[in-house]
């Protein structure tokens, strides 16, 4: 099944729930609130002519120091029918809670550790919630847009970098 | 999805439990990664891995600098196939920017990359062999994978980290007589795969230490994202080269070796060490191939602007590097740097695997499991 | 050569005033000194032996030196001994958690435990220092004191590491005596005797007219048991595969991970000690010592020396040689193989023997 | 006059005094700056948690049990393979039916499963088990189209 025919089998089955985006990014993918993800995470995994069996990757991102919207991307496969599909889930920076999907896709696991520890998206529900790559007293969440760098850490001076990048 | 949890016959008399770091400093962590297992007696109960010792904030960097200068940074993630890294990121940015490139950037691309491969299982192979207390396969596989640095080096000059497949193309043809010099290569090589196994594959002892050890089973695989070899290892035959063809392996004729259980279950330690010697052979046919077909004439430089723009939208593309599916996930706002440009790892997803396979067995399984698992550290932590 | 020596020193003059007992030690501590350079340099050559021998293997040089300034001397040949001197001149460190009194002690009962065996061996018809009526069981005892030093070393560093190391010593060395002590008794059957000398002459002369007489080729079951032997020997001295309780990809350095500089090269000298002991021992028993292998021909002292170098040499060389080739066998393994193989095999290699001694006479 | 053992005790001696030596050499020659870091027990890199000293599972009592005796054996064993050839088939047969008893012991507890090392089971495979009974899982019908799945679940229950 292609995109298309995915979105429409989905809707299909849940009541016209989900409309594809129509942003002005010409982008592929089921924009859905984080209430209905856990539901929508069982039909596609379960679901005989979905079964999308493999979480290729967990993504997060920060739309902007403006926007107020965090945004997590899952790409999905399945090794049975070989058809992809995304879903991106939307939250507000004031309040980023969204349903861990750890049990289902066991990968899931570290990916949602991970955007928690870049980008402080809790996951509720994950067994085992605690940063990944940072130490566990780091402060902050550094890939959000908003990030200030630290001037120290445990009294290890950061080396400034006075020249732009570029 | 089979996810079964361990249970313990706790009818033996239990001793105190022990608390015992694996790493960072250890001989066999494969770089910087902690291990905290529980243990009783010599069985670990319980395995806590901890990474990010090597954090250098891949993404955060690539989001400070333009599309170009990220490939540096790719080669650093996996260094031990900084080519297949390069390779993905460059299929990822083409698929973004919908740019084709030339017939003879593909043939270069695809050379560099399998003999890449060769060079990445070749000390796959060697460290697992030294996990498990062999030490001269180890030393073998440096000598043949050192030929191969040798060719890259008189490619671009760099030995480790090449900076090599650009977007577009790649940064400089093929040197006069390299392709020869490749053939000669692949001769020398072909015949070294059977020493690897009279050495190490079929030796008794090993075939007891690997075989039956860690067992993955295909379900458990797929669930925890683990991709590459350790997946085929599990009996699943499933290759992105074959699967979903990119750049032109569509036009080459190999075949995708899968663990079979010969001797022990199936996606074993050793069914996933064999797949990658079979590899081996895969990619020296590959290879071959495409040398003998790769066109003579060509510019190896698409024409792009020096300052990539990429248009506003985002892709996700996959690759199969050696240690399996490397997907960039890119987010482009038009700007000459990437918005938001994330790595999915496959090293990264193969390691979360390890408490579920690892527990129950002993200290020294658990070194082999880990190192059949052939993580690089680099890529884990990015 | 403790008696010999005394009746030297009765014929020089102004030692026969001394009381017999001051001439006693003396003597001993004359023939004990050459006995620990005879170690050490032994520790020298093979670990220089063992780095070209590993590196010929692995296709590459080894230690190599050439032209003028520092360097390891022609083909590297003095590497060892600046490896000596640089232990010599590290900093000792006791880690301020071990058990100190066991930590400085546990050196010392490896290593003596190890050089007292060489009190029985014969290098040739006349070096031996003391001819033991209970020759074999002497040096089987002695070689068992080592065991103690491993464990007190792995226990007192109170190192996670180092008490795995212990405990799989402890566990694979008590195993692997009894197999080793079982196939030695098949050979204490044919000779009737526990005295090294006699169990070299015993294997005077040759069988059908072609192999020399030696108990490996004496009947099929001592030429299982010369394996079983081997084997086991092989397990006792901690080398791959069996080195589990040092294995260094899992155990970082296993029982001496805490120790350092001389501490440390005292566990090495020791282990190179015990690798020639049990390769002396296999040729003693099985391969006929310091006989020549055809008798009669080159069979003067001298070729005595010779011949039991070149065969405990020739084994070392297939220990090492075991070395650079094989994986390393897991704990479990390496017991079961002890209990469930080597065990019933040399009990019945014991009664395989005892009915062709008696089938023959 | 003076036994062979009174060598032995002389050469123990010698080399206690001979080990001694080059360790007083290198308390000479080698620096000494230690600090409390470099004191501290390897633990590769992190702070050790808890100490080595506990009671520790070494899984091996009947196997130490069993050591002894047969130890005990190879002791008697030795006078007897000394004499074994003067007294014959008397003593030979005598022998036997003493190694056949402890052979029993053995094949008893061979069977009871006291040399295998552990009792524990593994999540996949079978491990160490070779004869433990297998239960086929329930092979999910998306699984088993995409390749082979031979692996199965142990079922844990030892016999």
């Amino acid at each position: 099944m292609d995109y298309q025919e995915i979105v429409d089998y989905i809707n299909r089955n849940f009541n016209e729930l989900y409309s594809p985006d129509t942003g002005e990014e010409q982008a592929e993918f089921l924009r859905i609130s984080p209430k209905d993800w856990k539901e929508l995470a069982y039909f596609l995994r379960d679901d005989g002519n979905l079964v999308f069996d493999s979480m290729m990757c967990i993504t997060g991102i920060d739309y902007g120091v403006e926007d107020e919207n965090l945004g997590v991307a899952y790409n999905l496969h399945s090794m049975t029918h070989h058809h992809k599909f995304e879903v991106r889930i939307d939250v507000p920076k004031s309040k980023p809670m969204i349903p861990s999907v750890e049990k289902i896709w066991r990968i899931a696991d570290w990916f949602e550790r991970e955007v928690y520890d870049m980008y402080g998206i809790t996951f509720e529900g994950h067994r085992d919630h605690r940063r990944i790559l940072l130490p566990e007293d780091w402060e902050g969440f550094p890939l959000r847009k908003d990030y200030i760098f630290p001037e120290t850490w445990h009294g290890i001076v950061v080396p400034k970098i006075k020249e732009e990048w570029e | 999805m089979g996810i079964e949890t361990l249970t313990l016959d706790r009818s033996a008399i239990q001793g105190e439990e022990m608390v015992l770091n694996i790493g960072p400093q250890h001989p066999s962590t494969h770089g910087v990664l902690r291990l905290q297992v529980v243990t009783d007696g010599e069985i670990v109960t319980k395995i806590t891995p901890y990474i990010g010792y090597l954090h250098r904030c891949f993404e955060k960097h690539c989001e400070n600098v333009t599309y170009e200068q990220v490939i540096p940074f790719v080669d650093r993630c996996d260094y031990i196939a900084s080519m297949n890294n390069n390779f993905g990121y460059a299929v990822a940015m083409e698929e973004l920017m919908g740019i084709e490139v030339s017939e003879k950037v593909h043939y270069i691309r695809v050379i560099v990359a399998e003999l890449n491969r060769i060079a990445s299982h070749l000390l796959a192979i060697g460290t697992f062999g030294l996990d498990v207390g062999a030490f001269t396969p180890f030393l073998y596989c440096f000598r043949d994978r050192e030929r191969i640095l040798d060719l890259f080096e008189l490619l671009c000059g760099a030995r480790l980290l090449y900076n090599y497949i650009w977007v577009g193309g790649v940064s400089h043809d093929f040197p006069i007589g390299f392709v020869e010099k490749v053939y000669e290569f692949l001769d020398y090589f072909e015949p070294k795969i059977q020493e690897y196994n009279d050495l190490l594959t079929f030796n008794k002892i090993f075939i007891e230490r690997t075989a039956d050890v860690g067992v993955l089973p295909a379900d458990v695989a797929i669930s925890y994202g683990v991709s590459g070899p350790n997946l085929r290892g599990s009996g699943v035959k499933w290759d992105l080269r074959k699967n979903e063809p990119y750049s032109i392996y569509n036009k080459f004729d190999f075949d995708i070796p899968i663990g079979t259980g010969a001797m022990g279950t199936v996606g074993g330690c050793w069914d996933r060490y064999y797949v990658r010697i079979r590899e081996l052979e895969e990619s020296v046919k590959i290879t071959r191939q495409a040398l003998d077909q790769i066109p003579r004439e060509g510019d190896v430089h698409a024409a792009l602007p020096k300052k990539i723009r990429p248009p506003k939208g985002h892709v996700y593309s996959r690759t199969e590097t050696p240690r399996g599916d490397l997907g960039f996930y890119i987010i482009s706002d038009g700007k000459p740097k990437p918005f938001r440009l994330k790595l999915r790892s496959p090293a990264f997803t193969a390691l979360s695997c390890i408490n579920e396979i690892a527990r129950g067995w002993m200290i020294a399984d658990v070194i082999a499991i880990l190192g059949s698992l052939d993580i690089v550290l680099g890529e884990i932590d990015r | 050569m403790v008696d010999l020596l005394l009746q030297k020193f009765s014929e020089v003059s102004f030692l026969s005033g001394m009381p017999s007992a001051l001439l006693f030690v003396l003597a001993a501590t004359l023939i004990a000194l050459p006995l620990f350079m005879f170690v050490a340099v032994n520790a020298l050559v093979a670990v220089y032996a063992e780095r070209k021998i590993s590196a010929f293997m692995q296709d590459r040089l080894g230690p190599m030196g050439q032209g003028v300034g520092l360097h390891a001397g022609k083909w590297g040949l003095l590497q060892t001994v600046a490896d000596a001197i640089k232990l010599l001149i590290k900093e000792d460190i006791i880690p301020a958690l071990a058990d100190r009194k066991l930590f400085i002690l546990a050196p010392f009962i490896l290593f003596v435990g190890a050089f007292i065996v060489f009190v029985g061996i014969p290098f040739n018809q006349h070096i031996l220092v003391a001819d033991f009526n209970i020759g074999v069981f002497y040096i089987i005892a002695m070689s068992s004191i080592g065991v103690i030093g491993i464990i007190m070393a792995g226990y007192s560093s109170n190192n996670k590491w180092s008490l795995y190391g212990a405990m799989r010593s402890a566990a694979q060395i008590i195993s692997y005596e009894i197999p080793l002590a079982l196939s030695l008794i098949t050979v204490i059957m044919l000779v009737g005797s526990l005295k090294m000398q006699d169990i070299i002459i015993a294997q005077h002369g040759l069988i059908w007219g072609i192999l020399p007489n030696w108990f490996i080729f004496n009947n099929p079951f001592t030429f299982i048991a010369f394996f079983i032997f081997f084997i086991s020997g092989v397990a006792e001295v901690n080398r791959t595969p069996f080195d589990l309780p040092e294995a260094e990809s899992e155990l970082v350095a296993g029982f001496h991970t805490e120790y350092s500089g001389m501490r440390w090269a005292f566990f090495f000298l020791a282990e190179y000690a015990n690798m020639f002991i049990v390769a002396a021992m296999t040729s003693i028993i099985f391969l006929g010592g310091w006989q020549s292998p055809i008798p009669g021909f080159l069979n003067g002292p001298g070729w005595g020396l010779f011949w039991f170098f070149s065969k405990a040499g020739f084994l070392i060389f297939v220990m090492m040689w075991f070395r650079w080739t094989f994986p390393r066998l897991r704990t479990d393994q390496l017991m079961q193989m002890c209990w469930k193989y080597f065990l019933p095999f040399s009990l019945i290699n014991l009664l395989g023997v005892g009915l062709w001694d008696l089938w023959l006479n | 006059m003076y036994t062979n053992f009174g060598t032995v005790f002389i050469f123990v001696i010698i080399g206690i005094i001979l080990v001694a030596f080059p360790l007083l050499l290198q308390r000479i020659l080698a620096p000494s700056r230690k600090t409390p870091d470099k004191l501290t027990t390897y633990e590769c890199g992190e702070d050790a948690v808890g100490g080595a000293w506990i009671q520790f599972n070494i899984r091996f009592y009947v196997v130490a049990l069993i050591f002894i005796i047969f130890d005990v054996e190879v002791i008697l064993l030795f006078p007897w393979a000394v004499v074994y050839k003067e007294l014959g088939l008397f003593a030979f047969v005598e022998m036997m039916i003493f190694l056949a008893i402890l052979s029993v012991g053995l094949i008893y507890i061979w069977r009871k499963g006291d040399l295998d090392w552990v009792k524990y089971s593994v999540p996949y495979g079978r491990g160490r088990y070779k004869k433990l009974k297998i239960v086929p899982k329930q092979v999910p019908a998306v699984v088993a189209e995409i390749g082979d799945r031979g692996s199965t679940i142990v079922d844990v229950t030892t016999s």
